[in-house]
């Protein structure tokens, strides 16, 4: 089992590592190096030209144009130290900027990750439940509807409908101004207040076919022979439901769900560009923009590591939650 | 010890000791291509075809889907191709009928972008659908069936693959490589997601290759490619052919999120460059007056959306012996029967 | 060259490694000995069946037999020479692999899964024909396929050609299964447990086919089944032998009604109880023969003779040694002590629950010909 | 809204002896805590907040088109001098006085970092505590020393801060520089009416002064920056009086319209145009021949509509002088110079030069005499979407023409590292005005179109500087209102103007290299931008609609200073 | 509801524990019926066999005397319960709760292919408390139940309480589960092919612990599969099926010896059974019906080589060749006359057994 273990935490740490090389190689791949994007940002805030000139070379001593063996090599070492470099476009570092966005961004995703299987669950499960009634109709249809609406289509409906037309929700920022983080009731409910939003629209497009995903498993099981003997055995139905049936049909659904929400965080810069919520999406989409390279490569960094992660949980963990998942290869999440 | 030759061995005697040759039928079988063409029509297209209109759900995807290839196709052949200035500007829709939906403050008709964004986003679907499912395809097989080093060395590139985050993946990338032919917009938006698909595919295949009529093939000395071809890719197909409609979806979804982010290059119309129009420009959140701008390429969007969803619920059916049997009315008494045998033989 | 056996299986082996589970706390690779040593032959038109119990490596061995499975010891040697030194291209024989792939047929167990569900019967058929002759143009293909499925008695043979598996019965299957290995018109053709899916009534129907198109096409069969009476059935019908096979080594080989009249290793006799028997003692014996119920782990087999843990008769010394495979008669053995009336077996002590019996010739008469 | 508590309203009179705790809301488009104030350094430099923060050495009026002395009250100049005058009783909000020591540590800072005047300058001194003097090493023209010296500094860069990188510049100035220009200033001290108070994710918050000279002209308490990001944002943020003020937004027509009625509206030009540079290796847009077609061609009033005509003006004459200064500068002259058409394809004209150039018309498209298409793709930032509708409309009507044209939309980003540097355009939008007052000097706005566009384009202009891929060549046109031509060097002639004193002769040279660019074309000007700034009169005094006094640069960080941006106490 | 006379035997037992009377299950809206019209009484104590070849309706029978038809089967017909001297249940009247109670704690059942019976994510241990709970039972006396049922099937009681069903071969589950249907001791236990996915071997010696179990637990069973000869030699009497009918019952020794209906014969004749002469083993000409088009009259006649006019139309009723025996055939004598038994010569000459000699 430990030898189990320690191959697969290699393998994640070998592949964490192939990314973060393949991020660098990939980014620097990008037009234009960093001096170039640089000086294209000092032209746009109106700099005079050899105040620019001065200002790229001091930039030089970041060596950005060191050989790239070099780069690669700083680049890693620092990392392990924790040190993602500093931003070319805000005056931090990265690790500052990540580390005060990305707590945001993983409230949103999970938050909204967790609902929407809570109520993808529920959900498929009744449909399953009544399977061939007028309600699992009607919630089959609703719930493929739902689904055709990409999340950000939805979340721009709800900015004109809820924020700008009704003005019932706030439809930017991660806190009212005056409201500083803190463990405060004010606090909590205004971050959720402004998180309501973004959340709902990953929600009500996201749980349509999870509920379907859902419902097909229900029906599965619900034909399955040990099912049946369990009624036969006079289990009662909340029994049956929720240790026969639901834990039978969500097992297959466990790894959607941590892989759901490392999929997210990637979501995320289209959401966070929308809502203007400055999370990890809405940081990563600027440093883009911006040529951005520490500040891009962090980013892309850490959302590849929950992704990595996210799925390095599951393939464990799903040994324990499936008795049936044993040995070696079987036991990962695809 | 060798077998004696007494004929007593048999039940019944000699008698049925004759030799068998091949040549005892009358029947004269003869198979002409005009036949040949005909069950291919048959299998390929016109049992599918019943099948898939049996579905109500594919029934109504394959119905709106054709209503997005004719705009794709006939409707932007005829209609005027998005200029501006060419109807008044800021019309709004149902006033004029030189442009029904409305136009844009640029004097662009609405309905005009919203066509001619149809056909280049058929064909990014079409090969993004492909490019995944394929990739998927290939990658899963060869894992699969081959299994030993290749298959590791598979299964590791596509976990890889698959870490990387997709939608920063595909920024990143549209940034370097900035496409602007639908054919690499359709590529490079599935460019990681065929990974999990391969995976699943894989495992599929892991299961099908110990399949009994696989390893009959095996046993016959049928090449690998012809196993592959004959026999585990048909009964992938189904699962080939939801997940073609999802990577569809997908791609639709993305390239019009890329294209909303202004990430990919403007210079072919999309829904997203609409939805972008309509947001930083027209101002179409603030009051109602240039909803419509935001309203026209959202239907569009989630009409085709749609439609692949309810393909990607109905399509596995498609390729079903009994379910397309059934549909074209060959004889389906033995069904149930069959079924019974089943429940026993476990 | 010509004396040499269609098919000889000489001292074969086959160990699977395991990967140590997730659970396994100690984390070893472990070894299913599936077969450990069995040496047979089986010659042109003949029957070799194998009966045992579940995971005792009945199907291992067939596989193996017929070059689907790599022994890890030993040798499978078709027409004297060793396929696998053929498939690797070791061997100076004027046989291709192809051939010898060709040659060895399997059929199995689930008629069901082993058509291709997406495939026409005419399809699934013309494949072997592919195979063999691959010149035919596509109606000659069709014309052959047709007068062999009349022949295994489905007509109209153009209607069950156009059928897709699930619409036919199982006992179609199985014969479409049967026509298949035929098409290849093999030497050997492996039967695992080919009939024990079918109903009860159907079994002898099938059987019987086998056998009539044994003739006709001058097969050999092994033919893997769990229950000894259709073993005795399709072995005395098709003249050859039964294997009696316990985790993984052959306990006795022999003429089917010689193997049943007298057995000599006590686990046939073990077999034989468990065989339902119409018209005899109809009462089930109320006492197990054996002392255990459960098969031992594979994994770990058992030291000296493997039955001893659950042999009637076992002694001391079967947990010591390990029986060599004993002639009984010209075409049979047995790996049991007890057919060697001067082993140290009859002094050793029997081990615990286990009756005492005096001397050897008692039980065991002489050996009956048929 | 605007307001906070009114509790504290009563006996006020007005005029500053009542002060309420009032709030002006104001709007930051950048994240709050990234900002900082440090003008050396490039990185998330303020962009709204420094123009309160800070007192602006003297103020550009764009409706008198005059300097008005704010922090420095009097200047002069020399023969190779300039010297200037603190304000009295200008002092930090830390109480510290303002001393001419502080400005020239700024200006030497500025030096170091390559500012406008580091040209020209030689030395700066403190002559005593409230004058400094700046030494030239050649006679420069005084409209560029103001707008370089005047205009475009703030009393910003404290000695006591930034004193050390001073001192350290002039030990190792490379060292130096990068230790300045990395220096992040979050908690600055401000010289102007309000000081820094805090900053949070939503908002920068900045308080009243007690000690500025004009503190007395300004009745409330606290003036914030609200982070906003993208126009409908402030759009949303207006109509429900969230805000009190916007410096810059572009907005269109129907959403003025929908704006409640207290909101005012102040236009004024941004220097700041809309044009088309051509690739001057380019086989078609190297050719005259072809820019003049295309300048035929354009209809630049119908672009500014579809762009936004509440925010835009077509360029008055394709020359190198902002619309406003046109007729100063050409007076009557002006009717030398080729109208190209403000308002109207002069698709005739077009075809005529085409012609006499050997190109011809097959199938409806243009083709050079070689017989190859005249393909002319137009590269523009894809996220800026005025400008990107702007030449969809340029594009639209070249291929109407007979033009293949297409929009070729990419990240600013991309155009700026890439593209231009290696001139990988055909025709890329781009700005023919330097932006700001200094747009209305045609020195300026002539060096943008021919010499030195800092924008960063090449475009390989034989006259250009040879980072823009040109060699100071000279330039052959016809000669203006006569026969024959004329050959001159553009890069020599500005050279001169910048160093001409006397007025005469900077308008001669004006004129000359006008006629130049309206000849050859170095860019095709299509629009000016205007500015829209936004200041509601819902619970403020704001000056009247249309008031010279607003029409500066930051109009709202500007009338506080002058008492005419306070809470309407009655 | 008792409308059809003919189809009640006379195969009588007295103070049955257990009555079927005229079950008919219907589907497709009554269109097939896939159990016609059964009557059958069990008798206290006593195994019955239910044989019959696959899809004769084995399985709807073992599901009608719980009442648990699939959905969407339509059950008719009187189950009658008559437990040690309690008062007549009647099963199918009986409300969900009552069902639930009665089922598993007086009627339990054990049901074709153990894998698919448990709870793949459960410990079996599990559930056995799943199972005491349900029937607010004594966790610990129940267990203590459990662990003797489970040592009685030759299992190890704590490992097996302990794993999972997958880590637990085939035969072992069977047992497990069989100790599972008799944690809560019921009277009755019906069996529905529970040996069918195992090797001779374990099925003979789960045969072996039933017959214990029956004498330990005073157990009445009906133990149904499409083996006869297995069954043969457990019961002490035999129902034969045929197209969703019972055609046979009776003594399993006489069944065996001299079934009286032709199919049972060919049945008996088909099976390879290990004495009987090889050339005498003949298969069943023809299929048996599936259940839209059963014949009319006796449903066996197209296959029957005894068959006449009458037979094509009239269902016949049931004869009783002998006081426990009924089949329902017009020709039961022509048929032990004419259908020869391939292994009669053993009956009548048993010392002659080859073999025979005691082990
Ligand atoms: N591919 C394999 N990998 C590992 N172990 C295997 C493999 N195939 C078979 N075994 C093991 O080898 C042993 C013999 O298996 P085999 O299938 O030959 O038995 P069998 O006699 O055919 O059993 P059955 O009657 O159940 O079919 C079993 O313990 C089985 O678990
Ligand atoms: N849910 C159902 N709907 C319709 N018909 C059914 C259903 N379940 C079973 N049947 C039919 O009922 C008949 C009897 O089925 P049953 O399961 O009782 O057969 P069986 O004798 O148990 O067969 P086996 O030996 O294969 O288990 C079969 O013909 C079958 O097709
Ligand atoms: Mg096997
Ligand atoms: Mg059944
Ligand atoms: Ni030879």
């Amino acid at each position: 089992m430990a030898n189990y273990y320690v191959k697969r935490t290699a393998r994640a740490l070998l592949t964490l590592w192939l990314v973060v090389t393949l991020t660098f190689g990939m980014i620097r791949l990008l037009p234009g190096g960093p001096l170039t994007q640089l000086r294209g940002k000092l032209i746009r805030q109106g700099y005079p030209p050899q105040q620019i000139n001065s200002i790229i070379e001091t930039y030089q001593n970041l060596q950005p144009d060191a050989p790239l063996y070099a780069q690669y090599f700083d680049y890693i070492t620092a990392l392990l130290h924790g040190d993602m470099g500093k931003s070319f476009t805000y005056p931090r570092t990265v690790a500052s900027i990540i580390g005060e966005a990305l707590p945001w961004t993983i409230f949103v995703m999970v938050t909204a990750t967790i609902i929407i299987f809570a109520i993808a669950i529920v959900w498929g499960a009744l449909m399953a439940y009544k399977e061939g009634t007028r309600f699992d109709m009607v919630s089959s249809s609703l719930s493929i509807l739902l689904s055709s609406i990409p999340f950000y289509v939805l979340a721009i409906g709800l900015v004109v409908l809820l924020g700008y037309k009704f003005q019932v929700l706030p439809v930017r920022y991660r806190l009212s101004p005056g409201v500083e983080p803190g463990f405060t009731l004010q606090f909590v409910t205004d971050a959720l207040y402004h998180a309501f939003l973004p959340i709902v629209s990953l929600v009500i497009s996201g749980a349509g076919l999870q509920a379907l995903a859902m419902r097909g498993n229900s029906i599965q099981v619900l034909g399955e022979d040990y099912v049946r003997v369990a009624r036969l055995r006079g289990l009662s139905d909340r029994r049956i439901s929720v240790w026969y049936v639901g834990r039978n049909a969500v097992l297959p659904m466990y790894t959607g769900f941590l892989t759901l929400i490392g999929f997210n965080l990637g979501g995320s810069v289209i959401l966070e560009q929308i809502f203007t919520y400055p999370g990890v999406g809405y940081y990563l989409f600027q440093g883009l923009q911006n040529r951005d390279y520490p500040l891009m490569m962090g980013i892309f960094l850490v959302i590849t590591t929950a992704l990595v992660l996210s799925v390095y949980i599951a393939d464990l963990s799903y040994g324990r939650i499936d008795p049936r998942v044993q040995s070696g290869d079987s036991s990962e999440a695809y | 010890m060798k077998r004696t030759d007494d004929s007593n061995a048999v039940a019944d005697g000699g008698s049925r000791v004759e030799e068998f040759s091949f040549e005892t039928t009358t029947s004269d079988v003869e198979v002409t291509w005009k036949e040949r063409l005909g069950d291919f029509y048959t299998e390929f297209v016109y049992k599918p075809g019943l099948v898939a209109w049996d579905d109500r759900r594919t029934r109504i995807g394959g119905i709106i889907l054709t209503v997005y290839i004719l705009i794709g196709t006939v409707g932007a052949w005829f209609y005027p191709e998005p200029i501006s200035n060419q109807v008044p500007r800021n019309l709004a829709p149902f006033q004029d009928w030189s442009a029904p939906l409305g136009s844009t403050q640029s004097g662009v008709d609405v309905l005009a972008m919203a066509i001619h964004a149809t056909p280049s986003m058929l064909i990014m679907i079409a090969t993004g659908g492909i490019f995944a499912t394929a990739i998927a395809l290939v990658i899963g097989t060869v894992a699969g069936y081959s299994g030993g080093t290749v298959d590791a060395v598979l299964t590791s590139f596509s976990d890889i693959a698959m870490t990387i985050p997709g939608l920063p993946l595909i920024m990143v990338l549209a940034v370097v490589f900035r496409p602007d032919n639908p054919v690499l917009i359709g590529i490079l938006i599935t460019v990681n997601y065929w990974a999990g698909l391969g995976r699943s595919i894989r495992s599929q295949v892991l299961t099908l290759r110990e399949a009994s009529y696989v390893e009959a093939s095996r046993t016959m000395g049928v090449s690998t490619p012809r196993i592959l071809f004959k026999d585990i890719i048909p009964n992938l197909m189904p699962f080939v052919l939801v997940n073609f409609a999802n990577a569809a979806r997908y791609v639709v979804f993305t390239s019009v999120g890329l294209y909303y982010l202004g990430i990919l290059p403007t210079s072919v119309p999309n829904w997203g460059i609409q939805l972008n129009n309509a947001y930083k420009q027209a101002g179409a959140l603030v009051g109602t007056s240039a909803l419509y701008q935001l309203v026209v390429p959202m239907v569009m969007i989630m009409g085709i959306a749609l439609s692949l969803i309810l393909l990607a619920q109905g399509l596995d059916r498609v390729f079903n012996p009994r379910v397309r049997t059934r549909l074209a009315g060959e004889s389906s008494s033995l069904e149930e029967s069959d079924e019974n045998t089943e429940v026993m033989s476990q | 060259m010509s004396d040499a056996p269609l098919l000889s299986l000489k001292n074969v082996e086959v160990h699977f490694e395991n990967e140590p589970g997730l659970l396994d706390f100690d984390g070893e690779a472990q070894t299913v000995r599936a077969v450990d040593g069995v040496t047979i032959d089986i010659e042109e038109n003949d029957v070799i069946s194998l009966v045992g119990e579940s995971g005792c490596g009945k199907t291992t061995l067939g596989k193996t037999a017929i070059g689907l499975q790599r022994p890890t010891a030993g040798s499978v040697e078709y027409k004297g020479h060793d396929i696998w030194d053929i498939r690797d291209g070791n061997s100076d024989a004027d046989i291709a692999w192809s051939d010898v792939r060709r040659s060895l047929q399997i059929i199995h167990q689930d008629p069901g899964s082993s058509l291709n569900p997406n495939r026409r019967i005419v399809s699934i058929l013309s494949e072997p024909l592919r195979q063999v002759s691959p010149g035919l143009s596509t109606g000659e293909r069709r014309e052959r396929i047709y007068s062999l499925l009349d022949r295994v008695g489905m007509s109209p043979a153009p209607d069950f050609a156009e059928r897709y598996p699930h619409q036919l019965s199982g006992g179609e299957k199985q014969r479409v299964v049967l026509s298949r290995a035929l098409l290849m018109n093999p030497d050997v053709i492996l039967a695992d447990e080919a009939i024990s899916a079918l109903d009860v009534s159907l079994r002898v129907e099938m059987m019987d086919l086998m056998l009539e198109l044994q003739d006709v096409f001058d097969t050999s069969y092994v033919f893997i089944s769990h229950d000894l009476s259709n073993a005795r059935y399709f072995t005395e019908h098709g003249g050859g032998r039964i294997g009696v096979m316990y985790l993984g080594k052959l306990a006795e080989l022999g003429p089917a009604e010689r193997l049943i009249q007298n057995p000599q290793h006590p686990y046939t006799e073990v077999l034989r109880w468990a065989t339902p028997n119409l018209g005899m003692n109809m009462s089930v014996t109320s006492d197990f023969p054996m002392r255990k119920i459960d098969v031992p782990d594979p994994i770990n087999p058992p030291s000296g003779c493997r039955f001893h843990t659950r042999c009637p008769k076992a002694r001391e010394v079967c947990t010591r040694e390990t029986p060599d495979p004993i002639s009984v008669d010209e075409s049979s053995e047995a790996a049991c002590f007890r057919a060697d009336e001067r082993h140290e077996y009859w002094n050793s002590e029997p081990l615990d629950g286990v009756e005492p019996e005096s001397d050897p010739g008692s039980t065991s008469g002489g050996v009956e010909m048929d | 809204s605007g307001g906070g508590d009114d509790d504290n309203g009563g006996d006020g009179t007005g005029d500053g002896s009542q002060i309420y705790d009032k709030k002006h809301i104001s709007r930051v488009n950048q994240v709050p805590t990234n900002i900082q104030w440090n003008p050396s350094n490039p990185s998330s430099y303020a962009q709204a907040s420094q123009n309160l923060l800070f007192d602006r050495f003297a103020q550009y009026n764009l409706a008198k088109n005059e300097f008005v002395p704010y922090a420095v009250t009097d200047w002069s100049f020399g023969d190779k001098s300039f010297t200037m005058k603190l304000r009295d009783g200008l002092t930090w909000a830390n109480g510290d006085a303002v001393t001419a020591d502080d400005i020239v540590t700024q200006l030497k800072l500025g030096m170091h970092t390559g500012t406008g005047y580091a040209d020209y300058t030689k030395s700066i001194e403190a002559k005593d505590d409230s004058t400094v003097v700046m030494h030239f090493s050649q006679p420069v023209n005084k409209t560029i020393v103001k707008f370089q010296v005047l205009v475009n500094n703030h009393v910003q860069q404290k000695k006591s801060v930034f004193g050390k990188y001073l001192n350290k510049i002039e030990k190792d100035e490379k060292s130096g520089l990068h230790e300045l220009q990395n220096f992040a200033w979050k908690e600055p001290i401000a010289s102007g009416p309000f000081a820094f108070e805090s900053t949070s994710q939503q908002q920068v918050v900045t308080k009243r002064r007690d000690d500025h000279p004009d503190s007395d002209k300004i009745n409330f308490e606290t003036y914030s920056y609200l982070y906003m990001e993208g126009n409908q944002s402030v759009y949303n943020a207006m109509t429900s009086n969230q805000i009190d003020s916007v410096a810059t937004a572009f907005t269109p027509p129907h959403i003025l319209d929908q704006l409640p009625k207290s909101w005012q509206e102040i236009k004024f030009p941004s220097g700041v145009g809309y044009g088309l540079v051509p690739q001057f290796d380019h086989k078609h847009a190297g050719d005259r021949a072809v820019r003049q077609a295309i300048a035929y061609v354009l209809d630049r009033k119908a672009i500014v509509k579809n762009a936004g005509p509440a925010s835009k003006k077509p360029a008055e004459l394709s020359v190198g002088i902002a619309s406003s200064a046109v007729d100063k500068w050409l007076g009557d002259s002006r009717n030398d110079f080729t109208d190209y058409g403000k308002s109207e394809s002069k698709t005739a004209k077009a075809e005529a030069v085409l012609k006499d150039a050997g190109y011809k018309k097959q199938g409806g498209t243009w083709h050079d005499s070689d017989g190859d298409v005249v393909k002319l793709p137009v590269q523009v930032p894809s996220g800026w979407s005025d400008w990107v509708t702007a030449t969809q409309t340029v594009v639209d009507q070249l291929n109407s023409f007979g033009f293949k044209s297409s929009v070729d939309g990419r990240t600013f980003g991309n155009l700026q590292g890439q593209v231009w540097p290696n001139g990988n355009f055909v025709l890329a939008s781009g700005s023919w005005l330097p932006g700001g007052g200094q747009a209305t000097f045609p020195y300026f706005s002539l060096r943008q179109m021919m010499l030195e566009n800092y924008r960063g384009f090449t475009y390989n202009y034989p006259a250009a500087n040879e980072n823009r891929g040109g060699n100071h060549g000279t330039v052959t046109v016809p000669k203006r209102g006569g026969s024959g031509e004329m050959t001159v060097n553009p890069s020599e002639r500005l050279k001169a103007m910048s160093h001409a004193t006397d007025e005469a002769k900077v308008t001669e040279i004006a004129v000359e290299q006008a006629w130049v660019t309206n000849q050859d074309l170095p860019m095709l000007p299509v629009a000016e931008k205007q500015t829209q700034s936004f200041l509601t009169g819902d619970v403020w005094d704001i000056p009247e609609k249309g008031a010279e006094v607003s029409k500066v640069r930051w109009p709202e960080t500007w009338l506080p200073r002058l008492g005419k941006m306070n809470y309407a106490s009655n | 509801m008792i409308s059809e006379q003919t189809n009640v035997h006379s195969s009588e037992v007295t103070d049955p524990i257990l009555s079927i009377q005229n079950a008919s299950v219907t589907y497709d809206d009554g269109e097939s019926y896939v159990l016609n019209d059964v009557s059958l009484d069990i008798g206290r104590n006593e195994i019955v066999g239910v044989v019959g070849e696959s899809g004769s309706g084995k399985s709807m029978f073992a599901e009608t005397i719980l009442d648990a038809i699939p959905d969407p089967g339509i059950l008719e017909g009187r189950v009658v319960y008559r437990p040690d001297g309690g008062t007549e249940i009647d099963v199918l009247e009986q409300s969900d709760e009552g069902l639930r109670s009665m089922r598993w704690e007086q009627i339990s059942m054990v049901f074709q292919g153990a894998m698919s019976s448990f709870n793949p994510t459960m410990s079996i241990g599990d559930h056995f408390h799943d199972t005491l709970d349900a029937h607010d039972a004594d966790r610990t006396a129940g267990m203590e139940r459990a662990r003797e049922l489970l040592s009685d099937l030759y299992l190890d009681p704590e490992r097996v309480l302990a794993s999972y069903p997958h880590e637990l071969s085939g035969g072992m589950q069977q047992r497990a589960l069989i100790a599972l249907s008799l944690v809560l001791e019921p009277d009755i236990l019906v069996m529905d092919e529970p040996t069918a996915a195992l090797d001779l071997l374990m099925q003979q010696s789960i045969l072996i612990l039933l017959k214990e179990l029956r004498e330990k637990y005073d157990l009445t069973m009906v133990f149904i599969t499409h083996d006869l000869p297995l069954v043969a030699a457990l019961a002490d009497r035999l129902a034969v099926m045929y197209a969703f009918d019972i055609v046979e019952v009776g003594p399993a020794e006489e069944i065996v010896d001299d079934a009286a209906h032709p199919y049972t014969r060919a049945l008996l004749n088909s099976t390879p059974s290990l004495n009987a002469p090889l050339e005498e083993m003949r298969p069943i000409e023809g299929q048996s019906p599936a259940p839209i088009n059963v014949p009319d009259g006796c449903s066996y006649h197209p296959r029957c080589p005894l068959a006449t006019s009458e037979c094509v139309r009239n269902d016949p009723a049931f004869e009783t060749p002998s006081p426990n025996h009924a089949a329902a055939c017009f020709h039961w004598e022509e048929a032990r006359e004419e259908i020869a038994l391939n292994y009669e010569d053993l009956l009548e000459h048993p010392s002659e057994r080859p073999g025979g000699e005691d082990r």
